[in-house]
């Protein structure tokens, strides 16, 4: 297993050259472009799975592959500067690399149904392609400023693909309100890099985890703090703009603007879940900068307060969004209480049934067409009763619905469960931790009651809108329709992750392999890289680890026994809680809306301001655009806009002719008023001076000058002669 | 003489060999005209590209094979003396390509085609001059003469306020040449160890710092007074912050291909100037003053965004955004660290190709619409839906808005994060506030783009056809350019690395 | 002593030449009736004149300096490189005298007649190296400018130039004469370089006598050289004279003042002392003062002609910046100087003068898109005034640059800057012109007559050493120098 | 100021008195350009400017410095100033032909 960078190249190259290729001949050949895209996906799939496979065979925590080459070099003499681009694949990369490419696969076949009638067809592959291609370098970076690259690009991608119906007017707000905010996290993120490169010297992960074990950021400060909290928080700052985080979480819902499919793929799956990724990373530097309570109540805050903003949720995407903002609360809470393996595993579950919901929720949206007004249905409250016409959907749906409520045996069980019992030791630990695992139990339970609720809704009871539901044909089988809804939902499966049915070791598949996940993704072992010495410029040797023992998986994670005692007993104590929590949900869910014998409309009029207040996304969009952008940001531009040209390029600048014509003026008022008035009245004086009488005495023009040249001969003489 | 040495000279005269062509041919014969421009300039830009292949990137400082010094007047010891390295010859490449550009986006001029044209070579000329002069003396007569085209480029050809514009622009740049001049001839003077020249090597590399001088009793470091001096001068070019308000006007009355060249080019003369004259002669000024000056490229950063984000005129926006864009750079230059000037420098090239496209695309637009406004003074829509209706058009607009932003893939973001780079090492805290106008970056533009490109057309534009070949194939080298350099920076990287890297070691002795 | 006359005489040919020039021309214009219009002859010898002086001025640069008539006057190749360019100025207005129709027909002759007898006056007054060939030069020019202000009898507003130009003039010179009397008699003598071997030592009482005395005398010469505050003649005479009698006026008693204030301040006060300080220090108020008035003066004209009266004005403060430094360097930037605003002189107020005859007057709106009908001549105002304005490539910078030089070696930073930021201001009027001969639409479609092809040739080829000595100034400036004062 | 007057008697007068006359004169000749609005008495007062010049080269000539310069510094003055007398009184003649007037004040057509 020698991987070099141009072994594992094809990943990303796959879907650029799709994307190349298709972004020339997308007009004339759709058809091949469309195959052209599914068939790099599925090549860098191929390899994907390769280097996943070979990384689960070596089976060793701390095995890495890094290569890097130059990518530009500005060093002259005594001062270098060398910027290195490459890959680093450890076991969280090659996960990551599987999960992205086998949805993102899912997904673009999923889109030739979905799209195929879009007059836009060929260019929604064109973005896909070049979006997927973004995302898989992200995950293959081995820097920083390569992950900001990719970062960034993956933000042009859903900045196009959420614009992707231009004419839409909401289509143009939505995609710069999605690129602005998470901008306004990547400004940060970009300072964290900076910070990071002025003490370690390169912004690759081994670098600076080096420098970390080295103890390199000790004692170093920007603006008066530590620099590792300043790196730590630029960098969680770019996590919670492209992660949907509590408070720059406002563009996601809007995103829904995009096609379905691309919901599914950038800001469910994949994309946010880039930010979650890069935290993880990072994990070293955020607890050397002692964030960790921090990036916990940001988590904490996410997951439950999108989950209230879910409740009140009619469209049938926006409470998938809404339900993607709270379940990324959770893997930053997991960040947070240091549950490492947990939230990274939470993500990769996360992305399956979430591309799996959306799909599903695509695959309804696309059945209810209107024939008034000839748009897709996507309120709740039009339907009803969907199970019996397209009961594939149904099923793909429910188990992701199960799995995402934290049903037991599902994926989502596996690894909210273990997220919140980390919490929960985190809070044994630490009082101070107990308001976020309290707002992660909250949110918890609130999932499963909404996600029910859009269950019961959506496909229970009666149609609701009676017309639409006959001009709704019953669901026909189709590969490229439920083939990727099945694989998904196969996924959601608990026990592909945990290795045991449960998730909680209670019923164990034989083989410790099959515990890969919790073997297998650690946090980053900073001390391995003690030995290296902060690089010196110039390198470009690889480094990849040569041997390593297959690891064994260390149920006690490190610690102590009576620790270790602890901790699983806690952990029991929060499976046994969340179990309780998620079924009461289901079950306070069916109530109201299953059986109807609640009825929500009491709760809505008794809690009718905070209704609103959900309605209206706790006024945080207002808060933003009405607040700050409009009341603030635009008044100030035109304020400053005015002083720059009607204050000062009009007086300052312009001014300065208006004085030369202005002494222009003087000096010709100099000329005729003083002649005639004062000189007048001057020059009598000094003629009395000299007792000549002169009654009528009328200066003329010539004589002012006279008088000019005698008082200016006097005044120098008189200067001179002091 | 080698046979390459002649190079330069060729350059430099192969637009006033343009300029003499067109005078022969007849006022009436408007196509020969254009055809005999673009021959020139494409031979022109082809020479530069000559220059590109022929040059040594291994050797910091002047490339000896191109020089040309020819004595001018002997008694003032002044050379007609040319030479190019790393800091010049991206320029140089960049005014070659884009005036070739801006000669096929010029084929629609219907006013005075003759003069249009003459002018137009002679100002390539020009431009070529300060570019390849090193000698101070000839470096202030090519800087001059350039006023003489561009006043009647925005006087004859220019928008409605023509006049007003053309003449801000003039005595502004005249105002600093003036104190650039008086810096000049003090120069000449206070050398006086031996050099007594205007020769820009030979006054190089702090032989002044200890002199003063002394007015009206008060004494001034002579460094400091005359890096003032020319640091004004240049500031007006660039423009710096107070100095920046002939920009708007100029850039909005111009035709398209002069806000073009204004944009891409004569901008950048002004921190070439520094690059080239201010740090090089007084590196203790430099480092003295480089903390007001990494000031005052914050506030251009931010007062430019800002401005921008409040403009109607989407082509006044864009000219706020060079002031925003060109404040990067001063930013860059005020690190006087290799990264900081290395991505200012590259900046300088990248913001020519951006920021050219831009004014392109909306020149292209103009000849469509003849109007720009994106909000119209009564508050009604001026363009909608420009998406929908013109999608080539778009696509290449798209490229040149988030080069512009500096999207990383682009060419825009290497030499912004270079910058970024430079100056975190030196100023934290203007970093802080100058990442705040890369967010506004963004928001002003795309903010300009919602409200062009998004929702339904309107009316007027119904009528709008999308890019012709001709267009389309005028702005394909810079999409080119802008995607190549931004995934692959190093040839331009790699030209400047040793000139520039000469540069800072030579002001890091301070 | 009579052969020492006769070899000073071999010496003072030019003048002489000029002399009888003016003489044949008046038997010349005798001969022709009053009714006979075209009086080709007439001019055909004052160029013959004209020429000849020239020639033999030409032919004295190469001499080693001289002083002639026991000291009186001093023929040096710097007082024969300005001879030089007050015959070129002459010629000028001549020629502009016979084309413009500014000056009816029988005036044009006596208007030739009397500008030799100035030029006589100015190139004695260049030469002067006493008092009294000083006063005596300085009166030649005055008397006969007088006449030439008020030339155009019938119009009121020549004659009033004309006696505020007498007027004005008669007080300066006494002025003047009052302080050289007292110089007289303090230092006991009239010859110039015997009042500069003087002036190096001197007694405080001395000192206080001869300060305000040197003022007076200033007084005379900045009159004639017209730098403020004793400029206020000068719009108006400039304003009310004929054009061509402007053109004549802007040149060669302008010139004439600068090579006497050249010569006496270089004479007087190369030594340091407090004569110098004081003499340095006023000349360097009356430059700045001079060139600034006359800038924001120019400004807000109307009249074309009087915008270039205005900045003829400025421009004198701009020579007198060379004249204060005392140095070589100054003196030859003062030369160059002087040459140079000859052409570009001459060249804007052809073009003004025959705007001027088509329209009757030369409002700022007459040159509404002239580009569009003249181009040749448009192209030559514009590149006339770019060089006014002292910008590269043409001559008016390489001017401007060596003034620059001489006040930056003596360290005048802020003078330099006043001229800078000056030449600014400059650079806004001048430009009005370009503007709107380029960028506003013709006014009319009618035919300039005075732009024949002839005028044509002639201004551009004028133009051409405005143009060519912007890049080419080297021997031109070897030339200017070589025009060393002549210093015992 | 060197002070070797030839003293020949008490009845002389001295150069003080000369030069305190010609500076009443070049007063008074100020005075009277400055005051008085008839062209031709503002000539005359050039006239009084001149002389008093004369009258102070004569004086020096006399009392100090032994040459002729000064005299004939004198008599040219006294000449050219006849001339820029007739000159400027043939300009006023024409002046008075058009304006019928020699007032000053009449003499502001020229204005800037």
């Amino acid at each position: 297993m020698d991987y070099t960078i141009s072994t594992v190249a094809p990943i990303v190259l796959l879907p650029f050259f799709a994307f190349a290729i298709n972004a020339f001949i997308v007009k004339k050949f759709t058809k091949v472009a469309v195959f052209l895209s599914c068939a790099a996906i599925l090549g860098s799939f191929f390899f994907a799975s390769r280097i996943f496979f070979d990384f689960l065979n070596v089976f060793a925590t701390d095995y890495y592959i890094h290569k890097t080459f130059t990518w530009f070099d500005l060093s002259y003499g005594e001062f270098p500067f060398k910027l290195d681009m490459g890959i680093y694949i450890d076991n969280m990369t090659a996960t990551m690399l599987f999960m992205v490419t086998g949805v993102a696969s899912l997904i673009h076949i999923f889109s030739t149904y979905y799209m195929k009638e879009d007059a836009r067809y060929g260019r929604f592959f064109v973005y896909v392609s070049l979006f997927t291609s973004a995302m898989l370098a992200l995950v293959l970076s081995e820097n920083l400023i390569s992950v900001f690259i990719f970062w960034e690009l993956m933000g042009f991608c859903s900045y196009s693909l959420i614009g992707f119906y231009y004419e839409k007017e909401g289509a143009g707000n939505a995609s710069m309100k999605a690129f602005m905010t998470t901008r306004v996290g990547d400004v940060f993120f970009l300072f964290g890099i900076l910070a990071i490169w002025s003490v370690v010297g390169s912004v690759s992960f081994v670098d600076i985890y080096a420098a970390l074990a080295n103890g390199a950021f000790d004692g170093q400060y920007a603006l008066g703090i530590s620099l590792a909290t300043v790196a730590g928080l630029g960098i969680f700052m770019g996590t919670i703009g492209k992660s949907a985080q509590f408070p720059l979480q406002v563009w996601l819902p809007d995103a829904m603007f995009g096609p379905t499919p691309c919901s599914a793929l950038i800001h469910a799956a994949t994309m946010v879940a880039a930010g979650v990724y890069l935290s993880l990373r990072c994990y070293p530097l955020m607890e050397a900068g002692g964030l960790t309570y921090f990036i916990a109540c940001i988590g904490g805050i996410t997951a439950f307060g999108a989950a209230t903003i879910a409740l009140v949720q009619t469209d049938i995407k926006a409470v998938l969004a809404y339900s993607t903002i709270s379940q990324l609360g959770y893997m930053v809470l997991g960040v947070g209480v240091g549950s490492y393996n947990a939230a990274f595993m939470h993500l990769i579950t996360h992305a399956v049934f979430k591309a799996c919901l959306f799909l599903s929720a695509g695959s309804v949206i696309h059945s209810l067409h209107d024939h008034h007004t000839h748009a897709h249905v996507q309120e709740m409250p039009r339907m009803g009763g969907l199970r019996k016409k397209m009961p594939f959907t149904f099923l793909a749906m429910l188990f992701c619905t199960l799995a995402i409520a934290g049903i037991p045996f599902f994926s989502g069980f596996v690894s909210k469960d273990r997220i919140l019992g980390d919490a929960l030791v985190a809070a044994t630990h630490d009082a101070k931790y107990w308001i976020p695992s309290v707002l992660g139990f909250a949110g918890a339970f609130l999932t499963a009651f909404y996600m029910f609720r859009m269950m019961f809704l959506t496909f229970f009871g009666e149609p609701r809108d009676k017309d639409l539901y006959e001009h709704t044909h019953k669901e026909k089988l189709s590969w490229n329709r439920n083939v990727p809804l099945l694989i998904l939902s196969v996924f959601t499966l608990g026990v592909f992750f945990s290795g045991s049915l449960t998730g909680q070791g209670l019923i164990k598949v034989a083989d410790k392999k099959y515990e890969w996940f919790q073997t297998l993704i650690e946090k980053p072992h900073i001390e391995n890289f003690t030995n290296r010495s902060k690089q010196a410029f110039g390198f470009t040797t690889e480094k990849s680890t040569e041997t390593f023992e297959a690891s064994h998986y260390d149920a006690n994670h490190g610690l102590s026994e009576e620790e270790a005692h602890h901790v699983h007993h806690i952990h029991h104590i929060g499976a046994l809680v969340s179990i309780v929590i998620a079924f009461s949900g289901v079950f306070i869910a069916a109530m109201m809306y299953f059986w109807r014998s609640w009825n929500p409309g009491f709760w809505v009029s008794t809690f009718s301001r905070w209704y609103r207040a959900l309605q209206n996304k706790y006024y945080m969009d207002d808060l933003y655009i009405k607040g700050i952008i409009q009341k603030g940001l635009i008044p100030f531009n035109n304020l400053l806009a005015f002083i720059d040209m009607g204050l000062y390029d009009r007086y300052a600048i312009d001014g300065w002719e208006k004085v030369n014509r202005a002494l222009f003026t003087v000096a010709k008022w100099v000329d005729n008023l003083i002649v005639d008035t004062a000189m007048v009245d001057g020059t009598g004086a000094s003629v009395r001076f000299f007792n000549v009488i002169l009654r009528t005495l009328q200066s003329g023009k010539i004589q002012f000058y006279f008088i000019m040249i005698f008082l200016v001969l006097a005044g120098y003489i008189w200067t001179l002669n002091i | 003489m080698q046979a390459s040495s002649n190079l330069l000279n060729w350059i430099l005269w192969m637009p006033f060999i343009g300029v003499l062509g067109i005078l022969f041919i007849p006022k009436a014969k408007e196509t020969a005209i254009r055809v005999w421009s673009l021959i020139n300039t494409t031979v022109t830009f082809a020479l530069t590209l000559v220059l590109y292949a022929k040059f040594d990137t291994t050797v910091p400082g002047m490339q000896v094979p191109f020089n040309i010094s020819v004595p001018w007047i002997k008694s003032f010891n002044i050379f007609y003396k040319l030479g190019v390295d790393g800091i010049s010859l991206p320029m140089i490449v960049l005014t070659g390509l884009l005036f070739l550009i801006c000669v096929l986006s010029s084929w629609t001029v219907k006013k005075q085609v003759k003069a249009y044209f003459a002018l137009f070579l002679f100002l390539q000329s020009t431009v070529f001059g300060v570019f390849f002069a090193m000698d101070f003396f000839l470096f202030y007569v090519y800087w001059e003469v350039m006023l003489i085209p561009m006043f009647f480029l925005i006087g004859i050809w220019g928008g409605e306020n023509r006049e007003y514009a053309a003449v801000k622009f003039f005595l502004y740049t005249f105002l600093g040449s003036i104190l650039m001049l008086v810096g000049m001839v003090a120069l000449y003077y206070a050398s006086g160890k031996g050099i007594d020249s205007f020769d820009i090597l030979a006054l190089q590399g702090g032989k002044f710092s200890d002199l003063t001088l002394t007015i009206f009793g008060a004494t001034f470091s002579f460094a400091k007074l005359f890096f003032v001096f020319l640091f004004i001068g240049f500031a007006i070019k660039v423009p710096v912050f107070p100095f920046h308000t002939w920009l708007p006007h100029a850039h909005v009355q111009a035709p398209t291909a002069i806000s073009v060249i204004l944009a891409g080019v004569l901008l950048k003369m002004g921190t070439y100037g520094f690059l080239r004259i201010a740090f090089p002669i007084f590196p203790e000024a430099t480092i003295y003053f480089s903390d007001a000056i990494a000031w005052l490229g914050l506030i251009n950063v931010i007062y430019g965004a800002f401005c921008a984000m409040a403009q109607t005129d989407v082509k006044k926006l864009v000219a706020y955004s060079s002031v925003s864009h060109m404040g990067f750079v001063m930013l860059g230059l005020a690190a006087l660290t290799v990264t900081g000037v290395n991505g200012a420098v590259l900046q300088m090239f990248n913001h020519g190709t951006s920021t050219a496209m831009m004014f392109l695309m909306i020149g292209v637009l103009y000849e469509r619409s003849h109007h720009r406004w994106i909000v119209r003074p009564d508050g009604s829509k001026g363009f909608g839906g420009l998406y929908t209706q013109l999608p080539k058009f778009s696509i290449i607009f798209i490229i040149a808005m988030f080069a512009s932003m500096g999207l990383p893939g682009l060419s825009g973001f290497i030499s912004e994060a270079l910058i970024f780079l430079g100056i975190y090492e030196r100023f934290t805290t203007i970093t802080v506030l100058a990442l705040l106008g890369l967010l506004l970056g963004a928001a002003y533009l795309l903010w300009m783009f919602k409200r062009m490109f998004f929702g339904d057309v309107i009316e007027e534009c119904k009528s709008y056809t999308d890019m012709n070949a001709r267009e389309i194939f005028y702005m394909l080298p810079l999409c080119v350019a802008v995607i190549v350099f931004g995934i692959y920076p190093s040839p331009v990287l790699d030209v400047m690395r040793a000139s520039v890297g000469n540069l800072v070691s030579m002001l890091a002795k301070f | 002593m009579g052969l020492n006359y006769l070899a000073s005489l071999s010496h003072f040919v030019p003048e002489l030449l000029a002399c009888v020039t003016m003489f044949g021309l008046i038997l010349i214009e005798a001969t022709y009736k009053e009714e006979h219009k075209e009086r080709g002859l007439f001019f055909f010898a004052a160029y013959i004149g004209f020429a000849s002086v020239l020639t033999f001025l030409c032919l004295n640069l190469k001499h080693e300096a001289v002083a002639i008539f026991t000291n009186s006057a001093v023929i040096d190749p710097f007082s024969t490189l300005l001879k030089i360019v007050m015959v070129l100025g002459t010629m000028g207005a001549t020629y502009l005298v016979s084309q413009s129709k500014d000056i009816e027909g029988n005036l044009r002759p006596e208007f030739t007649i009397m500008a030799t007898g100035v030029l006589v006056g100015g190139m004695l007054l260049s030469s002067a190296n006493n008092m009294l060939l000083l006063y005596i030069g300085i009166e030649t020019l005055s008397i006969l400018s007088y006449v030439l202000a008020s030339l155009k009898k019938s119009d009121d507003r020549s004659s009033e130039a004309g006696l505020k130009y007498s007027l004005y003039g008669g007080i300066s010179a006494g002025i003047m004469l009052f302080g050289m009397s007292h110089i007289f008699g303090v230092l006991g003598t009239i010859n110039f370089t015997e009042i500069g071997v003087a002036l190096q030592e001197l007694t405080t009482v001395q000192v206080a006598i001869l300060l305000p005395s040197f003022l007076l005398f200033l007084a005379g010469l900045g009159y004639k050289i017209a730098c403020v505050p004793f400029h206020m003649w000068s719009p108006d005479v400039y304003e009310g004279s004929p054009i061509p009698v402007t053109t004549f006026f802007s040149v060669v008693p302008k010139v004439a003042g600068l090579a006497a204030l050249i010569r006496i301040t270089t004479v007087f006060f190369s030594h340091e002392g407090a004569m110098n300080m004081g003499w340095v220090g006023i000349l360097s108020v009356i430059a700045a003062l001079t060139m600034t008035v006359g800038n924001i003066s120019a400004i807000g004209q109307r009249s074309v002609k009087r915008m270039l009266a205005y900045s003829s004005i400025s421009h004198a403060g701009v020579m007198l910046l060379g004249i204060l430094v005392i140095s070589e360097v100054g003196i030859r930037s003062v030369v160059f100087y002087a040459i140079t605003y000859l052409f570009m002189n001459l060249v804007a107020f052809y073009i003004v003068s025959f705007v001027n005859d088509k329209y009757g007057n030369d409002h700022f709106e007459r040159f509404n898109g002239l580009i569009y009908r003249y181009p040749v001549m448009s192209i030559m105002m514009a590149i006339t005034m770019f060089s006014l304005a002292g910008l590269p490539p043409f001559s008016g910078f390489v001017a401007k640059f060596h003034i620059f030089n001489a006040i930056v070696i003596k360290k005048y930073y802020v003078l330099a800057i006043i001229a800078g930021l000056n030449s600014v201001i400059s650079m806004y009027y001048y430009m009005k012109i370009i503007r709107l001969m380029v960028l506003k639409p013709a006014e009319s479609e009618e035919q300039i007559s005075g732009f024949s092809l002839l005028n044509q040739g002639i201004i551009v080829s004028l133009t051409v050493p405005v143009l060519f000595l912007g890049i080419f100034w080297e021997k031109i400036m070897l030339v200017a120098t070589n025009a060393k004062i002549f210093l015992e | 100021m060197q002070d070797h007057v030839e003293d020949n008697g008490a009845n002389m007068i001295s150069l003080p008195s000369y030069l305190f006359l010609s500076f009443i004169m070049f007063i008074a000749g100020l005075v009277v350009m400055v005051a008085r609005k008839n062209i031709i008495a503002i000539l005359l007062g050039v006239e009084l400017i001149l002389n008093s010049a004369a009258l102070n080269f004569a004086a020096y000539t006399r009392f100090i410095n032994q040459n002729l310069e000064g005299n004939i510094m004198s008599l040219f003055i006294i000449v050219i100033a006849a001339a820029e007398a007739a000159v400027g009184l043939a300009i006023v003649i024409r002046f008075f032909q058009l304006k019928e007037s020699v007032h000053i004040d009449d003499a502001t057509q020229l204005q800037a």
